[in-house]
């Protein structure tokens, strides 16, 4: 990699100055440094910057080593970034290495307390005084280290010109408008700026500026929006077992649901979350809730889908309704449950056994985490099957800048369900028959319909258009035919591709999910250095005609993905074989969000070949 | 639902005849005991007059798991994964916390594969009838000792059973259950009985059915063996032959053992609590199942009720309207609701 | 299909005549047919006429329809054919439809208790009275319905000319040489055949004739020669949980365990056999098993499959060698349990999450089925992973013809083990470091090695060349790089396809496992119209070079296989994206195995096009 | 491997010094009741000169099943899938059976995931000595309830537990387990004693260890909350914040109670049994352990001990020589043997 981006031009690197670079804080898990990180991040965006956070940490509760990156940029890139030009060292364990990762014009700023020896004479060391500040605080011993955060914080402030009312704002809004913990806070804040202004002569070039480019944004978490996208699209049942990075999904659904889904005159809920013994459990749960008329949910990670397999398949061949999802984390296996990839495609789009393919959906933003909360019910009690979305770690757990989200703008499709009037009128109906409408879906009942016509049998064993137990030949393959025009309907109603088509460009690009926001910047960047790119973005699978356009209109295809063997590449190939030979895969998988420098950088060189 | 004594012999309180209670032809083994579960079920339904089109049924897999579609036609029903019903009906039922659900389950369904999804839905007290059909052996795939099979039982397919039993009431009691029974299907009475009581218990009800398998409780050696002799015998090497057999059945008293032979030639003891046993006393009821296991008997009636614990449904804080048939209003919030979200981000 | 097979060239049909034609006899299951249609089967074998069995058995235990075809062929043809010339109809309930399917020119014997119309003019009618033959064996009331299907034996052998004294022969086969039940059962059998000779005019032109085709083979199910297979390979450790149509293999694989591998002079065993609670316990026995040096085996189907995922994927990862058979079974989900697909090629494939991709068997034949018995360790061991054999219900369940089974040609390879003696001279080790061979493989030691070196840790989280936890992107990256380097490595050592090069040909027909024999078929009645075919059978994914020069060899590739999605058409289109435009997928998947009739049609149709 | 106390303080019977029995550092919370257990572990082994190389260790997923890493380096060691180490246990003790093993689990591992997997590993008393490193909650993921948690606990990250604790030991007893104690992580002396006594036994020994989770085990409206007021647990509304701990100590005799005060303020009772008691007959286990729950309280000490039942490796009638270790001429029949197969088929 490095070599590649040694060779590359110098206009696929990020052009640093005003507004436009990278923070890092190094620390310790368990250190309590998430109320720092969150209070630069939100004061720099209320400053009309746009910013966004990544927390990287490690799969332990406290003691391992933790980054927080914090990147501004002027022009609204968000994506993470190859270097950091400000490294806040908090951590002795891994200072040598962070040091050594500064880019040269850097800045280093750490402890006094360590007395290491300035070694790099090309970036700015900074040393704070940090356990003498954070005694500022008046807090006891126990939180000191705790306070210590507090310290880069002022001295951050100081040094880049933060504004120390937005710095008080975003502690106001981090403790909920409590005033206490915010005095104690702004103690330290206060006292590190003062050391700053008063010892520290700044030589390094790096400051902020207030600008109005985050104006009736928010900043948010997608498992948050995705929750409240959830609670907005009626969710009703949700049944879950704790698992990272998912786990918060759930965690804010439950709190929001709370606040919004009680019956005001009586105080009961409309919503029912049960927390599963495993994930088999949980989702067993949600195929006897979306088969009795719940709109079901989990939110789970791998070993979680790994787990729920059979009854996917089950409930993928019965024909219910439920919303599985995945915020993705890296596999195989256990693999590094903190970190970020995309590497389930291939594994949820065929999650059970015989010939099973999922609906998928593929949010790259806080608005479609929230659109696609509500819209997958749709979906899936449209199509009377699972709706898998496939979030991420990086997507699920950061801080992110986004546009308010747009209410629901469709009311809520239950889909085809019978009603005891219908069925009365009726007389009789057949559930897997979908002749009708031949979208492969039949009509269906739910339990508790008040008619003698309601009931039918539901069985993941072979059953005809009456939902009768079968193992005729002819009907068993009538009913894949029919689960196979659902898949093909699907296709035309699953939401479409985000296409930009640029004249004159011979290469597309196609991405998906959480590498949207790097390949804006990657193709900025190749743009700047004359390469043209279109860019097909999947926001599902199967993927629908306009995607398979765009693939034959262009010579050279890059799947652009976050993991490791290239699978939605592998998913393409067989949906437009025409297309094989074009399509090449741009993958990477190391834990970490991938770059615009390094997916700018391995386009380039290839189409230097 | 009402546990009175219906009108007429024609039809029950709510006008249904018996026929409305029926379910779709068995393709179980001639004399299998599940089906003669599925026939109590029925009755008991009918002369309880519980509206068939407010239950719902749900099974595992299995021979016993195949039931639910042999009784209550008119009742959705829903046959889901080996060994994990239990989560399945959890879900259901909070889905719509007004339906009566009665699950059926067998010994590998439930004490095999289904041993955790079992004792997790005891512990959340899911409300519902949990039957298992139980024959110590895996009917459907031919023949395999269950995790209940006896200790040194042999039988001509799977050999010897070297591991002890699990006892499901035992099980299910130790995680709290708050309604433990045992019965025999050959008991019709004692069977009645307890699922009327069953269906009256609030949280979840788990009722043990000893249900032997007229197929594969059979072993080849053995002396006392069903009803033909030793060259007749081997002509049955086919393995695909199952002869018609009769149900087994029994009939005693309260406080009586009765010794029922099995196909296989071996003895099932059973003994019927009686009047003076308080199924209250949890610390009796540990006793009784201790002392019986010891003695290599099944202790049948009513072991133990307690209804006190809240069941997840309530716990759940449900609104009146079940979560399945919530309007859009009722779970969707306003517009207004997001913008002031919207503003606190 | 029928549309297919009467617009196409009558040369693709079976010509039938003596040795050539098939016989159904349809019953109720439970019946206890199953002896009476291995006797026919064998007998016809042992007279030197090509003959296969195939049972189709419905997902219950008594009381449903079942049908037992037989058939012959002078060819050596023993695929399923379209139709069965010989209807036995013992089942009533079935019987309107049975007789219908009979072609023209066909035979149907039946009961005469039954007194139904004999209405077709165009096939002949027996009829036999069955209830009271079967009571001239002098069996108990409750034994008629099982002696009466000897009925059916005795007036075969009479109409058709299967020799008595085989029939005998086969008798004392299956009953192990007693003499008791061989006596009841061939008065039977003569008693029939006195009735026939006596009161049934022939009229049909069907009949048997020695011959000299089955000289040195053997008649055997492919469970049964799996877990021979097994056994020869040392086999040390089994778990398992029942699920048809895997069963048999255990069963069978303990049987002989019993009689194979006890120690001559202890009467101890060498191996262990666990029936597990479910196959998530099955699988994870094996993984310990496997960790700890045992050669480990399980058998399963498609919902087993489903839920050893998470395991599978572990496996993967911690580089751990073990067998999993999947005898597959229709799906989705529970599917059809006793009807035969070959539809879990993508979901063993990928099975885990994350970037998983595993090592698959493809047995086509009895001789494989032995042969991977065996090979499936060397490979799991030197590999160090789990390795899949995907037989199925067709191979696993009926009876098959079959050379008698090679002896293993290779001592078993361990892979690479230190031994106590490596490792005190290394003074230690690193356990995923394959630099030495570059093959992804390795050096491991196994638990209980007496040496101070010997012991590391294996997790499924992120680890180091070391075994070492491990969250560096750089440390992950390689360790996912080792892993396909394995599957690279894997590629060259898997069993090569079996590759028929016709001169001329323009068309590839690529295929695997239990179509084999129908493809042997069909490609000869194709060659007979004019179509020259190439033929590449693959026997193990990743498919090998000569799989890839294969499909480059080819203007149009025929992936014929037992599924609806034409899977592995799918992955051979992501390994060979240059080919994938010459792919065409030639799937079917209604619960029967395929016939050459609509293989052969299917292709020439798309030949036509 | 003997009972017997060392010879010298240097090196035990092996000649291998406590250093050798040592593992990687740990990355668990200061504090945390799972690294006592580790250092108890590291003294048996160490006192009693277990063959490190004659160990493994095995475990599932959570904070607890890190552990084995922090112990017995000299071991192989394997950390498998959450909830599912037992069988992975099973399968490497029937591969090896002269290895002694370790399982080392916790709560949610062993009683919400794992429960089915625990008692079939009881069932078949698969020989091993296995450790639920307990909490009541699930560390790794930041503090939602387990199975075991106390009814009506609430916390600061969970909320309110509304649901009856699963006991572990119980679960053990009813399916018939041969060694059943309980202990708390702060109690050294008992933990060893009792690790002692269950590296002795010959099937599967539980002991489920009380080791509270100080992180999560707190709750934000508490007033008796952690050593810290008011005005300064506001300000740790930064979940990110581990404030370090010390660990909590008990010193108490047999027969007594005695009173912990946990981290969230709330009080654990443990109970010890005295010498009186009988760890032989079952049903005093199942009467202590059963009134212990109605109390509230946690019995430590030997619960239940029967050395009768055979193990699984016994039942297994396995041969002298490992599995594992099985040279190619004892496990591939001869080329006769396959020749003699043919000629029967
Ligand atoms: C995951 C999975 N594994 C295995 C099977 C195969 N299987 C079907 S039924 C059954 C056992 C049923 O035994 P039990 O629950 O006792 O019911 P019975 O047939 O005895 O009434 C098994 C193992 C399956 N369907 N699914
Ligand atoms: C299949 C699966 N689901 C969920 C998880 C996430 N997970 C990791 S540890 C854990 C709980 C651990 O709790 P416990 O066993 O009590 O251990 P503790 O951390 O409390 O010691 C969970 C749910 C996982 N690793 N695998
Ligand atoms: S096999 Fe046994 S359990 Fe199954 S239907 Fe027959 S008798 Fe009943
Ligand atoms: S989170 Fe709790 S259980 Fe986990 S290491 Fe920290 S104190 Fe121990
Ligand atoms: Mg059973
Ligand atoms: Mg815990």
């Amino acid at each position: 990699m490095s070599a590649v981006l040694e060779k590359r031009d110098d206009s696929l690197r990020t052009q640093v100055g005003v507004n436009n670079f990278s923070i890092v804080a190094a620390t310790v898990n368990g250190s309590g440094s998430q109320t720092a990180n969150s209070v630069i991040t939100r004061a720099l965006f209320k400053m009309g910057i746009p910013t966004s956070g990544k927390n990287l940490f490690p799969s332990n509760i406290s003691g391992l080593p933790t980054w927080y990156i914090i990147r501004l940029s002027s022009e609204g890139f968000i994506a993470r970034r190859e270097t950091s030009e400000i490294l806040v060292a908090m951590n002795r364990a891994t200072a040598n290495d962070d040091i050594a990762k500064v880019p040269a014009g850097g800045v280093v700023i750490y402890p006094t307390e360590w007395k290491i020896p300035e070694t790099r004479s090309d970036v700015t060391y900074y040393s704070l005084p940090v356990l003498q500040l954070a005694k500022s605080s008046g807090l006891t011993a126990k939180l000191l280290t705790y306070a210590a955060n507090m310290v880069y914080v002022g001295a951050l402030a100081e040094l880049l010109g933060i504004e120390i009312a937005e710095i008080e704002n975003a502690l106001l809004h981090h403790f909920n408008g409590k005033r206490k913990p915010v005095e104690s806070n702004m103690a330290v804040v206060t006292a590190a700026a003062e050391f700053v202004r008063a010892n520290i002569v700044k030589k390094d070039t790096f400051r902020v500026e207030r600008m109005n480019m985050t104006k009736d944004m928010i900043q948010i978490d997608g498992n948050t929006a995705s929750a409240l996208g959830a609670i907005f699209g009626g969710v009703t049942f949700v049944a879950w077992y704790p698992i990272t990075p998912s786990t918060s999904l759930v965690e804010e659904l439950t709190h929001y649901a709370k606040e919004l889904r009680m019956e005001p005159e009586t105080k009961k809920a409309t919503f029912a979350v049960v927390q599963a013994e495993d994930e088999i459990a949980a989702i067993g749960m949600l195929v006897g809730a979306g088969w009795a008329g719940a709109r079901a949910l989990t939110a789970t990670s791998g070993p979680g889908i790994a787990l729920m397999t059979e009854y996917a398949g089950y409930a993928y061949f019965t024909d219910i309704p439920l919303v599985v999802w995945d915020v993705t984390r890296m596999g195989p296996s256990t693999g590094m449950p903190t970190r970020v990839s995309q590497g389930d495609i291939l594994t949820v789009y065929y999650l059970g056994h015989g010939d099973t393919r999922h609906i998928i959906l593929l949010p790259a933003n806080m608005e479609e985490c929230f659109e696609f909360g509500w819209k997958s019910f749709d979906l899936a009690e449209r199509l009377q099957t699972p709706v898998f979305v496939l979030s991420d770690l990086d997507l699920g757990m950061n801080t992110w800048m986004s546009n308010q989200f747009q209410y629901p703008d469709k009311p809520m499709d239950r889909g085809k369900v019978l009603s005891a009037e219908q069925l009365n009128e009726l007389k009789s109906f057949n559930r897997y028959d979908d002749s009708a409408d031949k979208d492969g879906v039949g009509p269906r009942t739910l339990p508790g319909t008040d008619s003698p016509y309601a009931a039918y049998f539901t069985r993941g064993s072979g059953h005809n258009s009456k939902a009768m137990y079968t193992e005729k030949p002819d009907e068993w393959e009538d009913n894949l035919k029919r689960l196979a025009r659902k898949h093909e309907f699907a296709r035309t109603i699953v939401p479409s591709p985000v296409i930009d088509s640029v004249d004159g460009a011979e290469v597309g690009i196609i991405a998906y999910g959480s590498t949207d926001a790097a390949i804006a910047e990657a193709r900025y960047r190749l743009n700047a250095i004359g390469l043209k790119t279109s860019y097909a973005r999947l926001k599902a699978l199967p993927a629908t005609q306009e995607v398979l356009d765009f693939m034959r209109a262009y010579k050279r295809l890059y799947v652009v993905e976050s993991n490791f063997d290239g699978q939605m590449a592998k998913v393409l190939m067989t949906d437009a074989p025409d297309c094989a030979t074009r399509i090449v895969s741009v993958s990477k998988c190391d834990g970490w969000s991938l770059t615009s420098e390094w997916i700018a950088a391995s386009i380039w060189e290839k189409e230097q070949q | 639902m009402s546990l009175q004594e219906p009108p007429s012999q024609e039809v029950n309180f709510i006008g249904l005849s018996r026929n409305d209670y029926k379910g779709g032809a068995s393709t179980l083994c001639k004399g299998c005991g599940h089906d003669s579960i599925s026939s109590r079920i029925i009755t008991v339904a009918y002369d309880l007059s519980i509206n068939p089109k407010r239950v719902i049924k749900l099974s595992g897999i299995g021979c016993s798991s195949k039931s639910p579609a042999y009784f209550l036609g008119q009742s959705h029903g829903i046959n889901g994964l080996h060994g994990r019903m239990p989560s399945m009906a959890t879900g259901a039922i909070l889905a719509n916390h007004n339906l009566v659900a009665i699950g059926v389950s067998g010994d590998g369904d439930t004490a095999s594969i289904g041993m955790g999804q079992f004792k997790h839905m005891v512990r959340r007290n899911t409300p519902m009838v949990y039957i298992i059909e139980n024959n110590g052996v895996y009917g459907l795939t031919k023949g395999q000792f269950s995790a209940t099979a006896d200790e040194g039982q042999e039988l001509k397919h799977a050999g010897r059973n070297e591991l002890p039993p699990l006892d499901v009431c035992l099980e299910a009691l130790v995680m709290d259950c708050g309604f433990v029974a045992r019965s025999f299907a050959g008991d019709p009475r004692q069977v009645e009985t307890l699922l009327k009581a069953a269906f009256s218990h609030r949280g979840t009800a788990v009722i043990d059915i000893i249900s032997p398998c007229v197929t594969f409780n059979d072993h080849e050696e053995s002396t006392k063996s069903y009803s033909y002799g030793k060259a007749h015998e081997e002509i049955v090497t086919d393995v695909s032959f199952v002869p018609a057999r009769e149900e087994l059945t029994v009939d005693y008293k309260e406080g009586e053992v009765a010794d029922v032979e099995m196909y296989d030639g071996s003895v099932l003891r059973l003994h019927k609590l009686d009047s003076k046993y308080d199924p209250r006393d949890k610390f009796a009821a540990l006793k009784v199942l201790e002392e019986a296991h010891l003695k290599q008997e099944f202790i049948t009636g009513l072991i133990y009720i307690n209804e006190e614990r809240p069941t997840l449904s309530e716990l759940s804080n449900l609104s009146e309207t079940p979560l399945s048939m919530m309007k859009e209003e009722q779970v969707r919030p306003s517009r207004e609701a997001l913008a002031k979200l919207m503003s606190e981000f």
